[in-house]
């Protein structure tokens, strides 16, 4: 078992990716010089060149149709969007081309293209870089969404990505560049199909992904303090979501609490929410109840932005309310 | 240079440009405290830019800047306490302390300021001069951004709008060579941005960004040539930011030689030379204004240290107007 | 004196590793000039300094990775010195009160329609096996609704119990509950153990005769009497009857004795029998059977094991002499009772066969201590003596 | 007393009041001359509720004294077809 940061995982997974097929290249903002914003691809470009590492322009739209073409074109391409807030400038190129081309065209192509970017909050950048979108992406038929929480999965779900013909999101989230993490085997082979149990329990289910995985473990350790033993759910994939793993948790503990970072209307919370109520509606000794960030812009001193977000405090006290 | 202007204004544009310095200098020291957060972008180098051509407009006039917008709100007017709250996050901030350094705020003067997606400023600055124009008034919209957003459809979409309907905007291209982290030339087919200006018909110059007087002067000009009706115009002030492009980044992009040969040109202690030589500027005068500016600044910062932060019961207030 | 502190030099930093000094002590240095080479985990970066003066002392050294905020060294300043900002521990950080959570209050939950019934779906479903008439119950769930474990509450102790759903897993968490509670017992109960014989020969006796006038419906076994003279004796030593929470003893104003059963599937419950002590044997009996009955059939819910004050197990079935159980947290003590056997037993000056069995106890030295706990049972051992009295 | 039961059902109904005490025991293959203790690990309790739901099934007393003949499925039998005639 070796300790290695988030980051280090994503940047073996890149390398990695980059030794194995020649037709893989990473393009994006700042991805070559400057290392990526993380430094993820720090020492990319030296190793593997400028034509397989590509700053490009800040134009997001472009660059990511352009992936979208090389994809077409036979290239195996990797295209960093800095954040989920800058690829919104890119979401039509991603939804009406990427997503739709393969059905739209009768299956005569497919876009094997693998776009990876940070979202999430916490690092007082206040509203304009702090959005969680992935429950957007996740809305559309014809791509794939992950959310990699750990290190195993932060290096392995890439490289699973690019064997898929079709278009595969990866979202990072922000706070994690910096985690350190038990890297389970050398090259950990990782499906991107299935939720896994991070922590068994059978009093209630914390269903959850990505960054927010942290605070319901956190929040599971001080319920198992009171007594409960809460299971925690990393969903790991959202589109498509395994639901089966969802509804076995859920029917073994009768109980379900969503933690998403999103804002709580319309989030993804919400469809995991509707999900349950369809599946395991006779198995529901309470209501499902969601614990996401306030509806309101992200505010930039630190005492709001803690309000404002989902914190293991908030989790406890929905926990506490459903057991009545 | 020879300067056109009294002894009063020649000493104005150099107190202008001084207090810029000296709160840069001030906010970075603040920032490595662990004062100020998140991200901090900041203009020393750049001073000639914003003290040269903020005072020529009215005040009737509005003006559009980015994330870099600590100059230009300290020339526009707003006062010193007010900002540095805002970067504290405090409630007493331009921003009521949301918004922090990138998202500085100020309807009395009309400056809709930090808007913090690259060239995300440049359509609203054109939506601005189209109400202008609709109305029937003689005001002008000025709009700063840097050469990075000269890669966003945004930039090439605004030009043409503008151009096409003759509206009263003034576009600001404050070039510092670099797009974050990387140069121009590796971002731009043609790194001329006045000559893409002209593509789309508007009247485009360069102008050194390192001269005060230069820049006073082009800008005076435009605005004049703007608000008798003559349609959207374009200045681009060659210029140089002297720190990293926000705190902190390594700089690995650009060779240290090339930062000491800009500083040779240090817009600040070549335009206080200009005014000795010219015999405008007495030591006195300069210990005076530097005495007073750090006064200001102390007193700032003491009124930051000291007011209140914001009440986590109004996280939701003004998400939607009137509503709590 | 000024401090130089480990800068904060990105959005993402808590801490940096000193890469090397760019100054040595009693060198002089000026505010704007470069004092060390910091890397965070991004770059390298030369780190200036805010103040004018000399070089005092270099505490952190090259190689060294300190959060930000440390002072690593300390400068002489000379010159005017800038308004000492407070260093960042003195002011107060930006108080995080625990946010009450902000006014979005949940939308008030629809008014129900008189007469609708608030109730879990799964709860809803199990009370349809078992033919329970949910609406008599009264709900503990949230806002009163009526959950799984108030329909269990609710299960009589009738003869045809539907088998519920899912036994199985119930087992097996059961099992996972025990071991829990049992790994906790061994790892933190400082137990003692105490054993004495006693002679059930008039127990014994008075049970047969009392047995013959009653139906066999109300039959007792000699099992309750034992519960009936431990819940008894801890009124003379209550002191085994607390329950150990947040580092001491709280003392159990009702004593609910906890019946150990063993589960034919393996594993072993101990469901409370309530207020042991204020019940005649005939209740007492009337309970136990009802308590074994459901848990044998394995409709028992954990929440029945959580409240017992002290527990009983009498393994003598299973043929065995004396028993040293391990002591259920939170409880303080543990009673066990072995099998009736045959001994000669010398009574007024003569060796006669007498049955006897062997009592014992496991307690927790942090609450009582030897002498309290032989006082207990001979306490068990006298009243055992006086079987009408139970 | 209701209309003599054969044997079969006799020996049906006490297999199914035994299936209720222990319900995880197999009581199809059930030895019947070796005592219930011994094959489905009864204890006291349970043989006292087995006694109890005799006593209401075939509505018979039976004193502690008698509890040895209702250790084995073939005494059972016995004792109730003898307390029918």
């Amino acid at each position: 078992m070796t300790t290695i940061t988030y980051r280090e995982a994503v940047r073996s997974g890149l390398r990695e990716a980059l030794k194995r097929d020649p037709r893989v290249f990473l393009m994006g903002e700042d991805v070559g010089k400057y290392g990526g914003t993380y430094a993820c691809s720090k020492g990319l470009l030296d190793e593997f060149g400028p034509e397989r590492i590509r700053d490009t322009p800040l134009s997001e739209s472009t660059f990511v149709g352009a992936g979208i073409g090389a994809a077409l074109g036979g290239m195996r391409p990797i295209v960093e969007v800095m954040t989920v807030n800058f690829s919104l400038l890119a979401l039509d190129q991603i939804l009406n081309n990427a997503a739709t081309l393969r059905h739209m065209s009768g299956g005569q192509f497919n876009v094997p293209l693998v776009v990876r970017m940070a979202t999430g909050a916490g690092r007082q950048v206040a509203a304009q870089h702090s959005h969680s979108l992935e429950g957007w992406y996740a809305h559309i038929p014809g791509i794939t969404v992950l959310t990699p929480a750990t290190v195993t999965d932060a290096q392995g779900m890439l490289l699973a990505a690019l064997q898929e013909p079709d278009p595969v999101f990866i979202f990072e989230h922000a706070y994690l560049y910096s985690m350190e993490g038990e890297l389970e085997g050398s090259r950990p082979a990782v499906d991107i199909s299935r939720a896994a149990v991070r922590r068994p329990g059978n009093d209630l289910s914390l269903i959850t992904f990505g960054g927010s995985l942290w605070k319901a473990l956190a929040a599971a350790t001080q319920l198992a303090q009171e007594g409960i033993e809460a299971e925690v759910l990393d969903l790991r994939v959202l589109r498509p979501l395994d639901t089966g793993t969802i509804l076995t948790s859920v029917r073994k503990t009768h109980r379900a609490v969503v933690i998403d970072e999103a804002w709580r209307t319309g989030s993804f919370a919400a469809e995991i929410a509707a999900q349950i109520m369809e599946g395991a509606f006779y198995d529901l000794d309470a209501p499902v109840a969601r614990v996401c960030s306030e509806e309101v812009p992200i505010p930039y001193p630190k005492h709001l932005e803690e309000a404002a977000l989902p914190q293991p405090d908030k989790i406890v006290k929905a926990v506490r309310r459903l057991l009545g | 240079m020879t300067p056109a202007f009294t002894r009063e204004q020649g000493l104005e544009l150099l107190r202008h440009m001084l207090r810029i310095r000296r709160f840069e200098e001030r906010t970075a020291e603040l920032y490595q405290l662990g004062k100020i957060h998140g991200f901090l972008h900041l203009y020393i180098g750049e001073e000639a830019v914003a003290a040269g051509s903020i005072p020529s407009f009215t005040n009737e006039d509005a003006i559009v800047a980015t994330y870099r917008e600590h100059g230009h709100a300290l020339v526009r007017g707003t006062s010193m306490k007010q900002l540095m709250a805002e970067l504290y996050g405090k409630a007493a901030g331009c921003a009521r302390g949301r918004g922090g350094s990138m998202h500085f705020f100020d309807a009395s003067r009309r400056f809709y300021g930090g808007l913090a997606i690259v060239a995300g400023g440049l359509p609203v600055a054109v939506g601005l001069a189209l109400a202008d124009k609709m109305q029937g008034r003689t005001r002008v919209t000025g709009c700063y951004f840097g050469d990075g957003a000269v890669a966003e459809g945004e930039f090439h979409e605004s030009l043409n709008l503008a151009a096409l309907w003759k509206l009263p905007v003034l576009f600001l291209c404050e070039n510092n060579l670099y797009a974050m982290g990387t140069a121009l030339a590796r971002h731009q087919s043609q790194p001329d941005i006045a000559a893409k200006a002209r593509a789309y018909n508007l009247p485009a110059e360069t102008v050194d960004g390192m001269d005060v007087c230069a820049v006073q002067t082009a800008t005076h000009q435009a605005i004049g040539s703007v608000r008798r009706g003559d349609g959207p115009y374009l200045l681009e002030y060659r210029t140089y930011r002297f720190r990293a492009h926000s705190m902190y980044d390594a700089e690995l992009y650009r060779a240290k030689e090339e930062v000491t040969e800009w500083k040779r040109r240090d817009p600040i202690s070549t335009f206080a030379q200009a005014l000795r030589t010219a015999g405008m500027l007495a030591d006195s005068d300069l210990q005076r204004i530097e005495a007073e500016i750090a006064t200001e600044i102390e007193e700032a910062v003491t009124f930051a240290e000291t007011s209140p932060w914001e009440p986590v019961e109004d996280l939701t207030k003004d998400v939607y107007t009137g509503k709590a | 004196m000024a401090e130089f502190l480990m800068p904060t030099l990105g959005a993402d930093m808590t801490d940096g590793t000193l890469v090397q000094w760019k100054k040595k002590e009693g060198d002089r240095i000026a505010k704007g000039e470069t004092i060390a080479e910091v890397d965070t985990e991004k770059a390298a970066i030369d780190v200036e300094s805010h103040t004018t003066g000399i070089i005092e002392r270099l505490i952190t050294r090259p190689g060294d990775k300190v959060p930000v905020g440390t002072v690593m060294a300390i400068i002489r300043e000379e010159g005017g010195p800038t308004t000492s900002v407070a260093s960042p521990r003195a002011v107060a950080t930006p108080p995080s009160p625990p946010p009450p959570s902000p006014r979005t209050e949940r939308a008030a939950v629809a008014p129900s329609q008189v007469g609708r019934l608030r109730i879990s779906p799964a709860a809803k479903k199990l009370a349809a096996e078992r033919g329970i008439e949910a609406s008599t119950l009264q709900g503990t769930g949230p806002e009163g609704a009526i959950t799984l474990d108030d329909i269990d509450r609710a299960t009589t102790a009738t003869t045809d119990i539907a088998k519920p759903v899912g036994t199985a897993d119930r087992q097996a968490r059961m099992r996972q509950t025990i071991a829990a509670a049992m790994a906790r017992s061994k790892r933190e109960i400082p137990h003692y153990y105490l054993s004495t014989t006693i002679d059930m020969g008039r127990a014994i006796t008075w049970l047969k005769d009392s047995n013959e006038q009653r139906p066999v419906t109300e039959r007792l076994l000699y099992g309750v009497l034992l519960i009936k003279a431990v819940a008894l004796a801890l009124r003379r030593v209550p002191e085994l009857n607390a329950l150990w929470k947040d580092g001491e003893a709280h003392r159990s104003e009702r004593i609910h004795i906890g019946t150990a059963i063993s589960l034919r599937q393996g594993g072993l419950v101990a469901p409370a029998l309530h207020d042991a002590d204020r019940l005649s044997l005939s209740e007492l009996m009337q309970n136990f059977q009802d308590l074994v009955k459901r848990a044998r059939a394995g409709s028992l819910r954990s929440s029945e094991l959580s409240d017992p004050t002290i527990t009983v197990t009498s393994l003598g079935e299973q043929g065995v002499e004396t028993v040293f159980g391990v002591i259920y947290p939170p409880q303080v003590a543990l009673v066990g009772f072995g099998k009736v056997v045959e001994r000669p037993w010398v009574a007024d000056g003569l060796v006669v066969p007498r049955p006897v069995l062997m009592a014992s106890l496991s307690a927790d030295h942090r609450v009582t201590d030897g002498h309290r706990g032989g006082l207990f049972l001979a306490e068990i051992d006298r009243l055992l003596q006086e079987p009408q009295s139970l | 007393m209701n209309t003599p039961l054969s044997k079969d059902d006799t020996r049906r109904q006490v297999l199914r009041i035994l299936g209720e005490i222990a319900p995880e025991a197999d009581t199809t293959s059930l030895r019947p001359d070796v005592s219930f203790r011994d094959q489905l690990d009864l204890d006291s309790m349970d043989f006292l509720n087995f006694v109890v739901a005799l006593h209401k099934e075939f509505h018979i007393e039976i004193p502690e004294a008698d509890y040895p003949k209702y250790m084995t499925l073939n005494g059972c039998l016995t004792q109730l077809s003898a307390a029918r005639s």
